[in-house]
């Protein structure tokens, strides 16, 4: 029987699984910005589960907003990184480390 | 479904409306301006937060008014700190003027138009009753901080500074959502006051919530910048250009604060144990690891960074001591207490990255410590200016700064947390160290450079006023912090 | 085990797969279609949950501007494959350990525990009813301000976007009298010494 | 009360220090000099009727001044004098005109800056004699630390920044501890910062006993005693003269007048309790800086020792509780002030002629500088203690009252007069004494006009003081059998 | 005129001479200096006179003249006790100091600090009266003190001879120690009478007579015992004691007049002023008489000893004075009190004679003290010869001089004395006769008779008894060859036959009345049933000639006179023994040439070890453990922790989320209770 608990736990993995990319990419920021985006599926999965068995919409269109911005997002993560590629020639997360201490 | 609805008065938003539109205006009439000054966009900038603060003056009311479906609240609290946030920004702007000037890779007209944005961000968050606006007001004032960040666009260490900066805000961003997320399946509301009234009202399960509130805090706790989620203040602070970095020092604290107490004190004050233990480990650990490295530093931004920490970790400590036991007997005390330090810590901060920026010429950046060597040779004045910010921030006397550690300490001792007043003064015996380092550049050693310090008149006066206002208000600091009383008062009845 | 736990159990399946391959993909570009793939599994789950509007927003949204986007930029971005996975193995086991602790920690939270809502199916929705028409309708009341805001956050984001990443006209000749101004003779003039020449 | 003398004690130093700044430079120093001067003596002048208009048949404050001052925290602007307090307010601003004198031609470098650091100082250190208001002595007190600070690190030895860095965070570190006191004081009494009241609050045992070691902390440190006095003699060495001048006869007793103000009238029984450690301390301070000071061969680090010994017998005197006790320990405070100012003096005269404090480097002064040497030998000899010096007064009433309070107590005490005379007279004679030692000394000039005055000056204070020591005591008597009196009453409840 | 301005009078001429020669001393001419400080002591002698004449009269007084300060239920008061010891005291120092003031314009004409010297000595007298007019215990310690200073200044009058600035620290540390114990006796006075004016101290004395205090383990000590031991200590100090003496021989370092004013006639006896003057006090402890009794003894006995081999001629006075303050305190201890002060009395006037004629001899000599280069002297010297004959001869005892009577009655009084210590006092005192005789003699024929040895090369003097000083050639310089000496000037001479009257005569005068006929009555307190000592002597008196002519029967006077013969026989008749017997007895001759290795004890174990024990606390406790670990070390462990968190800010950006995340991890394990 499908509970609520499933869909949290699959939104509990997924947020572990981005967690666990963010930490593991060392090489390439894009990695990194895609694992943004799968913690948001995560939390978003979870709106949705509680909006549906709590029969509230108010859920369901945090997550249409929450998608919104997420796009926003990208777009200025992506132009962060192609300035900081015409900058830097490379996009390793290993090469950022001029900042420090 | 329509029935029910009214339109909502959009009165109580005036300022952010008023400002939006602004802000479109200026982006556009930049096309047509072709000065690379760039004044009529710096002048319509600076008009435009005049109008907000104007129309928020005269908008206030004493009255705690929700708006939007209950999305907007506009109280005092709200008020008073979109009300210094306008200040904190105009001075920010002015200081930042000749430096971007100075800079040929900034685009200028884009600054002005995003620093407004991010404003706008800013009051959107101080406003907000809900987690959707929170959300938003809180990434509309990232993303305009994120690229403000990368605005240098030749700098590599900007950039760098920027990627981090978005990385780990949206990180940070996804765990506070996460956190929404957990509290909105505990209470099955989103909007603050609701939530807080459902947890009074119902019970409901403890370690869900909990569990949500652990990744609030955690989302929280990335935008005051305390510890362990401060890692890129240090990195932001030293990359980002001197004029981002002060716009980022200043303002978003405010904002960061009002989140602060409305997700928690308005929605979660029920559970204030739980998430009072959590902060003060957040502080304790802040005010160490912020004290202890920022001895280690040798750029005056980076140190100032890690002074930040360390100063948002203090500032928690007056949010922490609002519950003991269940009693709020003690939290209007403590809660004005810790808006009284974030309010005087961005007055002080403007001040210092002023007098950074004032140091700064064309092509060099006058970030490192060593760049304030014999400065009382150079210019006493601002030596004396620079030497009022440094002993405030060390917490001395009468400076404003000593104020606010000394209603944060009340708020903690009344609380009855005396190791954590003990703590907290050990810590700031440490900070001492490095806030004195600054002092003893400035008066004890000869300058390497002997030109004397040049910039307007007008940036100069500013600068003096903003460094003389940390010693007035440390001699009458009555009225700021009955202010901030008053506010917290006619806001969280 | 019913219908619909069943095609929960797959596609949540399916979708955990994407979302690893997505953090271990060597090429990004695996990773993005990885994640492309996560998000339609998603979109599936959303139905089961009787989603539909957002699920729609997904797929359109997301995977057709948002992934749209990120393949141009990887594409766009001239990235040496080899380096990539550097280092993974090594920091694998201390990674998978502190991602199974949150996972257990989390799952241990949200798995043994009955909200007050629910338990059991997911609520029955009328026939008639419409996911859509109920998100419209509060979008354009209730949400109205949220509503604006996003436009402003997307304001933010594109001027932000043109801020960092336009260069200008390329051809534009204007003199900047601030360079010219801070000139030094020292970089027009390069004074050069020669040997004086012997004459006999 | 006609005027408000305190007020005018305090701000008239302070506010000539802001005028010196204002007008000063080193391109006008004499102006800078007259300018201080000119300050320094009005607020020398309006300290007289202090005395003269003092009732010293009454315990209770007098000259009281009281405004509200952050009405928030209850905080007040609450001056007012006992007979305790009264004569340091003089001394005091005695000193600042000595200090301003002594530093006449010698400084030539920021002249107008020194100046007013020294006014400035002088006008903290009257606030805090004079404050009733805990909090308006903490912030006095902690003030004052700024142009310390400053004047040993602007103007001192070449190890300076060290000495002031050190100098700074000692004594920080205990007034740190010392806010969290005040601001549980300030919980526990419902509100009030008034120290008056705070003398009456009944306050349980284990309280009392945190409440003192905070207290003692703080003083210990400022006082100093063993084992946290090191920072004295590096603050000693480093300091320019007046610098010295000013820390040995005024900034000692700040943490001995804290003793009396606070410690044994709030926690009474918690003193009672551990009078027996601080006796113990002070007795290592009398008996183990004696014996240290004995081979120091820098002069100034020699005296410095010296004084933290002659300290030892004021914390020694406080905690025998017997009115001689208390008023030798006050006494010797003030004989301290005048003695300690002109051994500084003594070695700042020789100094400014030769540049050396080593006592290896001199030899044979009397025989070029015979009028110093006279002095010189005064000094010396108050500080050994000798009898019609004012010296000895303190010394002879705190041994009495040991002798009366234990015997060994009293014989550890008076070994100072063996100790004490000893590395002084053996300095005397190695400095003084002798055949010209070099052709440095050959060629010193005797004390010019200026010199001779600040020391005449106080050599009149150190002989009228050991002749006559009746106008000085009499004034104490009421309030010190008050304090008597309020010790002896339990404030367990 | 009212006496007690008067008493002021007194009291504040010579200050006010010192204030003037003083602070003006190099504005004013000679003559002026000495001429003011001279009329200053002058007037106060005749003050003395007047006030002596009026204390016969049966006036005593006893009142404050200005309330010095009031502490807690204490007040202490400047004031004067004008009595019979106060008297007999003024006059001795006024007199005294008059011959010195007036001697020291022939002695000190040439040198450079000559009005500064008047103004020191002038100064003196003050302190010095001061010191005997008070009547309470913190007067007596600022005159004690204060002649302290004034002694110091005038050792170290030459500030540039190394010695002389050694001599003069060393003489006030060494009485320093003493005033520790003094004013620890002060103090417990203090505490336990509860006032410092010695009426009511003494009044109140009986009471305590049982009292007993706790000081050290369990034993109880009688309180009277340990104040009496205290007050004496500083006692000891002053008067130049076994084992605080050792700075009186290097005061020598000063110019001759002062070491006749101060360091014989007068400050050095101070102490027995005040154990007089405290009579009421010792007397109630037998335990601490006994104490001062041995202490008198054994100072008597073997610093005499050490006047045998000084060849210094001022070394040989100061070692007699040593040896008779070490009389004086056997009187004391055999409770004759007036003995004592008598002998005080007839010794201020005999030894000033001796110094004063011993600085006559120097002058001749120019400034050569060095009795090898002398001899023959009589014929140059004839006034300067004869009054130090009539010196010698008094302070040998010989009978009707003044010493013989003061002296014998101190034998008789410890013979007559009882108490423990007394027989080893009784054995001391006898040999102490001989041994003064012999060394007094043997500086007579040195100086004044035998073969001329002045006007020749030198004698080494860095050998012998230099041992811890170096010389300063400066002010030794001596007779060249051939150049004779001459007799000193009038200012010189004059005092000497004024000094020599009283040293021949007073002791025939003055004994009758001072010790039997009441003098002291109400002074001084005896415990007659205790120490029965003045009662027996009174017994067996029977007048000064009587006194006389029991001495030719008895062992003192046999004694000096074989001291004397000894002495001319050695010296005039056999010179070759003394240097035999040195060589035969080297041993013992190293013990008292380095005077029995006190100076040598002191440097090394109390000077050296207390900087040795400075040192090691300074550099092991300040500098290595306080600043080193403590501070300096927690400075380091701060800056070495900033360096380790700092190192965690690697700049990866998968560090900080990674950081992030356990912070995450951190809060959810605290607090999220499944």
């Amino acid at each position: 029987m499908l509970s609520l608990s499933h869909f949290l736990i699959l939104g509990a993995i997924l947020f572990a699984i981005s967690i666990v990319g963010i930490f593991l990419n060392r090489k390439n920021l894009i990695v990194l910005l895609m694992a943004i985006e799968l913690m948001l599926l995560s939390v978003n999965m979870n709106f949705v589960a509680f909006s549906r068995y709590m029969q509230d919409p108010n859920g369901q269109l945090f997550v249409f907003f929450i998608l919104a911005v997420a796009a926003a997002e990208a777009a200025v993560g992506l132009a962060i990184l192609v300035l900081l590629f015409r900058n830097l020639k490379t996009i390793h997360v290993d090469d950022l480390d001029s900042l420090k201490g | 479904m329509f029935n029910d609805f009214v339109a909502p008065s959009l009165y109580p938003a005036a300022p952010e409306i008023f400002l939006l539109f602004m802000a479109c205006v200026i982006l556009l009439v930049d096309l047509g301006v072709k000065s690379p000054r760039r004044t009529l966009t710096f002048v319509l900038t600076q008009l435009t937060l005049l109008g907000c603060a104007a129309i928020t003056l005269l908008t206030s009311n004493t009255e705690v008014v929700y708006t939007f479906s209950g999305m907007f609240v506009d109280d005092m609290m709200a008020d008073l700190l979109k009300l210094l946030v306008y200040g904190a920004v105009m001075l920010a702007l002015f200081y930042s003027r000749e430096y971007i000037q100075d800079r040929q890779a900034i685009p200028k007209g884009e600054y002005f138009v995003l620093a407004l944005l991010a404003t706008l961000g800013m009051l959107v968050m101080i406003s907000a009753n809900h987690f959707l606006t929170l959300y938003l007001g809180l990434e509309m004032m990232s993303l305009s901080l994120y690229a403000m960040v990368a605005l240098n666009r030749e700098s590599a260490i900007s950039t760098e500074a920027a990627m981090k900066y978005f990385i780990l805000g949206a990180l940070a961003s996804g765990l506070l959502l996460y956190g929404m997320s957990m509290i909105y399946g505990a209470t099955g509301s989103l909007e603050i006051t609701e939530v807080g009234e459902r947890l009074y009202t119902y019970s409901v399960d403890k370690s869900v919530l909990v569990f949500g509130i652990v990744f609030l805090v955690a989302g929280l706790a990335f935008k005051l910048g305390v510890v362990p989620f401060h890692m890129w203040v240090p990195d932001v602070y030293h990359g980002a250009p001197t004029s981002v970095t002060l716009f980022i020092a200043a303002a978003p604290k405010l904002a960061a604060f009002a989140i602060v107490m409305r997700l928690l004190v308005s929605g979660l004050i029920t559970q204030a144990a739980d998430w009072q233990g959590m902060l003060i480990v957040l502080s304790v650990l802040s005010m160490g690891i912020g004290n202890l490295v920022a001895i280690a530093q040798t750029n005056i931004k980076r140190m100032l960074a890690y002074s930040a920490i360390s100063h948002m970790g203090f500032m928690l400590l007056g949010i922490v001591t609002g519950v003991v036991g269940g009693d709020a007997r003690f939290a209007l005390n403590a809660y004005s207490s810790a808006m009284f330090y974030v309010v005087t810590y961005v007055l002080t901060t403007l001040a210092g990255f002023g007098l950074i920026m004032m140091l700064t010429r064309a092509g060099f950046e006058s970030d490192e410590l060593d760049d304030f060597k014999g400065l009382n040779k150079r210019s006493p004045w601002f030596a004396a200016m620079m030497m009022f910010v440094m002993l405030s921030m060390a917490g001395i006397p009468f400076f404003v700064g000593f104020f606010a550690k000394f209603s944060v300490l009340q708020a903690v001792v009344a609380a009855g947390y005396y190791w954590l007043a003990v703590a907290a003064v050990l810590f700031s015996l440490v900070g001492a160290f490095y806030y004195l380092r600054v002092v003893k550049l400035m008066y004890f050693d000869e300058p390497k450079i002997q030109e004397p310090i040049e910039g307007p008149l007008f940036i100069k006066v500013l600068v003096s006023a903003n460094g003389l206002a940390v010693a007035a208000l440390g001699l009458f600091p009555q009225f700021l912090m009955s202010l901030c009383a008053y506010a917290l008062m006619r806001s969280l009845t | 085990m019913d219908f619909k736990t069943t095609v929960f159990f797959f596609l949540s399946a399916i979708l955990i797969f994407a979302g690893l391959r997505v953090i271990t993909a060597r090429n990004p570009v695996h990773a993005v279609l990885h994640l492309i793939l996560a998000f339609f599994t998603s979109a599936g789950l959303w139905l089961l949950l009787q989603a539909e509007f957002l699920a729609m927003v997904l797929v359109m949204v997301y995977i057709g501007a948002v992934m749209v986007l990120f393949l141009f930029v990887v594409m766009m971005l001239d990235i040496n494959l080899d380096q990539l996975r550097q280092g993974f193995w090594k920091y694998l086991p201390l990674g998978a350990v502190i991602g199974i602790l949150i996972a257990i920690e989390m799952g241990m939270v949200l798995g043994s525990r009955y909200f007050q809502v629910l338990d059991s199916e997911v609520p029955g929705v009328a026939a008639n009813a419409s996911n859509t028409r109920e998100l419209g309708a509060l979008l354009s009341t209730d949400y109205v301000y949220p509503f604006e805001l996003a436009a402003v956050v997307l304001l933010v984001a594109i001027v932000a976007a043109v801020a960092l990443t336009f260069r200008g006209p390329k051809k534009t000749r204007y003199t900047d009298p601030a360079a010219q101004i801070r000139v030094k003779a020292a970089d027009r003039v390069r004074v050069v010494k020669m040997p004086v020449e012997k004459q006999d | 009360m006609s005027y408000p003398l305190l007020s005018l004690a305090i701000w008239i130093p302070i506010f000539a220090g802001l005028l010196v700044l204002a007008t000063g430079s080193d391109r006008n120093a004499p102006m800078a000099r007259v300018i201080a001067l000119c300050g320094a003596i009005l607020g020398l002048l309006v300290t007289f009727p202090l005395y003269s208009g003092f009732d010293s048949s009454t315990s209770a404050m007098q000259f009281v001044e009281l405004v509200p001052w952050i009405p928030r925290f209850n905080i007040n602007y609450h001056l007012g004098v006992d007979g305790i307090s009264m004569l340091f307010v003089i001394l005091n601003s005695f000193i600042t005109v000595m200090v301003v004198l002594a530093g006449w031609q010698v400084v030539e470098n920021k002249v107008a800056q020194y100046n007013a650091a020294f006014l400035i100082m002088s006008g903290l250190m009257n606030g805090i004699f004079s404050a009733l208001d805990g909090m308006l002595f903490y912030v006095f007190f902690e003030a004052s630390l700024i142009p310390l600070y400053l004047i040993i690190g602007v103007w001192g030895g070449p190890n300076r920044v060290y000495a002031a860095i050190k100098f700074f965070l000692y004594t920080l570190l205990g007034s740190l501890l010392f806010l969290v006191a005040l601001l549980y004081l300030f919980i526990q009494s419902g509100g009030s910062f008034s120290i008056l009241d705070w003398h009456q609050l009944p306050i349980a045992m284990g309280a009392q006993i945190w409440i003192f070691l905070a207290f003692l902390i703080a003083f210990a440190v400022k006082v100093p005693m063993f084992p946290v006095h090191t920072w004295l003699p590096d603050a000693h060495v480093e300091a320019p003269t007046g610098g010295s001048v000013v820390l040995a006869a005024i900034g000692l007793k700040l943490g001995a007048y804290g003793f009396l103000r606070f410690s044994l009238p709030i926690a009474p029984d918690a003193s009672q309790e551990l009078a027996g450690l601080v006796i113990a301390l002070s007795l290592i301070a009398v008996v183990y800086i004696g014996f240290v000071a004995l081979v120091q061969a820098d002069m100034k680090k020699l005296v410095a020792y010296s004084s933290i010994s002659h300290m030892g017998f004021v914390t020694l005197g406080f905690f025998m509780f017997s009115a001689m006790g208390i008023e030798g320990a006050l006494v010797q405070m003030i004989s301290h002030g005048f003695v300690s100012g002109a051994m500084f003096l003594c070695i700042g005269v020789l100094y400014d002629r030769m540049h050396s404090r080593q006592i290896a480097d001199y030899g044979g002064v009397v025989n070029t500088m015979p009028k110093f040497a006279a002095f010189f030998m005064l000094f010396a000899m108050a500080n050994a203690g000798l009898p019609a010096t004012s010296g000895f007064v303190g010394e002879f009433m705190v041994i009495l009252a040991a002798v009366k309070f234990n015997f060994w107590i009293a014989f550890a005490a008076a070994s100072t007069m063996i100790v004490g005379a000893a590395y002084t007279l053996w300095m005397y004679k190695r400095v003084i004494f002798g055949d010209v030692a070099n052709d440095h000394v050959r060629e010193l000039n005797d004390i010019n006009g200026r010199e001779f005055l600040i020391l005449a000056l106080l050599a009149l204070c150190v002989l009228g003081m050991g002749l006559y020591p009746q106008p000085f005591t009499e004034v104490m008597h009421a309030s010190v059998n008050d304090l008597l009196r309020h010790v002896a009453i339990t404030k367990i409840q | 005129m009212e006496m007690q301005k008067l008493y002021l009078l007194v009291a504040l001429a010579p200050l006010f001479g010192a204030a003037v020669a003083g602070l003006l001393c190099r504005v004013i001419p000679r003559w002026l200096g000495h001429t003011v400080t001279i009329a200053g002591v002058a007037v106060s002698f005749i003050g003395s006179v007047l006030v002596f004449q009026d204390v016969m009269a049966g006036n005593t007084f006893n009142g404050p003249v200005y309330t010095w300060m009031t502490t807690g239920d204490y007040s202490f008061h400047v004031g004067f006790l004008i009595d019979s010891l106060t008297a007999t005291m003024m006059l001795v120092v006024t007199f005294v100091s008059l011959m010195v003031h007036i001697y020291t314009i022939g002695y000190m004409h040439e040198d450079p600090g000559y009005n500064r010297f008047f103004s020191y000595i002038s100064l003196f007298t003050f302190s010095m009266l001061m010191l005997v007019m008070s009547n309470n215990f913190m007067q007596l310690f600022f005159g004690w003190e204060a002649v302290g200073l004034v002694s110091y200044l005038l050792i170290g009058f030459w500030y540039t001879r190394p010695t002389a600035i050694f001599a003069n620290m060393k003489a006030f540390l060494v009485n320093r120690v003493g005033d520790f114990g003094f004013i620890l006796g002060i103090g417990l006075v203090l505490a336990h009478f509860g006032s410092l004016d010695y009426a009511t101290v003494f009044a109140k004395a009986p009471e305590f007579a049982n009292t007993t205090i706790n000081i050290w383990g369990a034993a109880d000590w009688s309180l009277m015992t340990v104040v009496c031991i205290c007050l004496f200590i500083g006692a000891m100090g002053k008067s130049a004691q076994v084992p605080l003496h050792v700075w009186l021989p290097d005061s020598m370092e000063g110019p001759t007049p002062i070491s006749a004013l101060i360091h014989a006639a007068t400050m050095v006896t101070a102490g027995i002023f005040m154990v007089s003057r405290m009579s009421p006090l010792f007397e109630m402890s037998t335990t601490a008489l006994s104490f001062v009794l041995v202490i008198g003894a054994i100072t008597a006995l073997f610093m005499g000893f050490l006047g045998i081999i000084q060849n210094d001629i001022k070394r040989v006075v100061a070692y007699s004075t040593l040896s008779q303050l070490g009389y004086m305190t056997v009187a004391l201890g055999a409770s004759a009190y007036s003995v004592a002060v008598f002998h005080l009395m007839t010794h201020a006037f005999f030894k000033a004679l001796l110094f004063l004629g011993a600085g006559s001899v120097i002058i001749g000599m120019h400034h050569d003290q060095d009795m090898r280069n002398m001899g023959g002297l009589r014929k140059y010297m004839p006034i300067t010869w004869i009054t130090s004959l009539l010196g010698s001869l008094a302070l040998i005892g010989t009978p009707f001089f003044a010493g013989f009577y003061s002296k014998d009655s101190i034998i008789e009084a410890v013979a007559a004395s009882h108490i423990p210590g007394a027989g080893f006092a009784y054995f001391a005192v006898l040999a102490g006769v001989f041994v003064t005789a012999f060394y007094s003699f043997r500086m007579y024929f040195l100086v004044f008779h035998g073969e001329e040895r002045f006007g020749k090369a030198h004698h080494d003097e860095h050998t012998g008894d230099h041992d811890d000083e170096e010389v300063s050639h400066d002010h030794h310089h001596g007779l060249a060859p051939g150049q004779k000496p001459h007799e000193s000037p009038w200012v010189v001479t004059l005092p000497l036959v004024l000094l020599a009257i009283p040293s021949v005569l007073i002791g025939y005068v003055a004994i009758e009345p001072l010790l039997y006929g009441g003098y002291f009555e109400g002074v001084i307190h005896i415990d007659k049933v205790a120490h029965p000592v003045m009662e027996e002597l009174a017994h067996e008196f029977h007048g000064p000639l009587a006194m006389v002519a029991h001495a030719f029967r008895t062992a003192p006077f046999w004694l000096a006179l074989s001291g004397v013969v000894v002495a001319w026989f050695f010296y005039m008749k056999r010179p070759d023994i003394p240097a035999a017997i040195q060589r035969r007895f080297s041993g013992l001759n190293a013990i008292l040439e380095n005077k029995y290795f006190f100076d040598k004890i002191n440097e090394t174990v109390f000077a050296g070890g207390a900087r040795l024990l400075g040192r090691g606390l300074w550099r092991g406790g300040d500098v290595a453990v306080i600043d080193g670990f403590i501070v300096n070390g927690s400075a380091k462990v701060v800056g070495w922790m900033a360096a380790v968190v700092r190192y965690f800010q690697t700049g990866y950006v998968y560090h900080y989320a990674f950081t992030m995340i356990i912070g995450l991890l951190l809060l959810l394990t605290l607090w999220v209770r499944v």
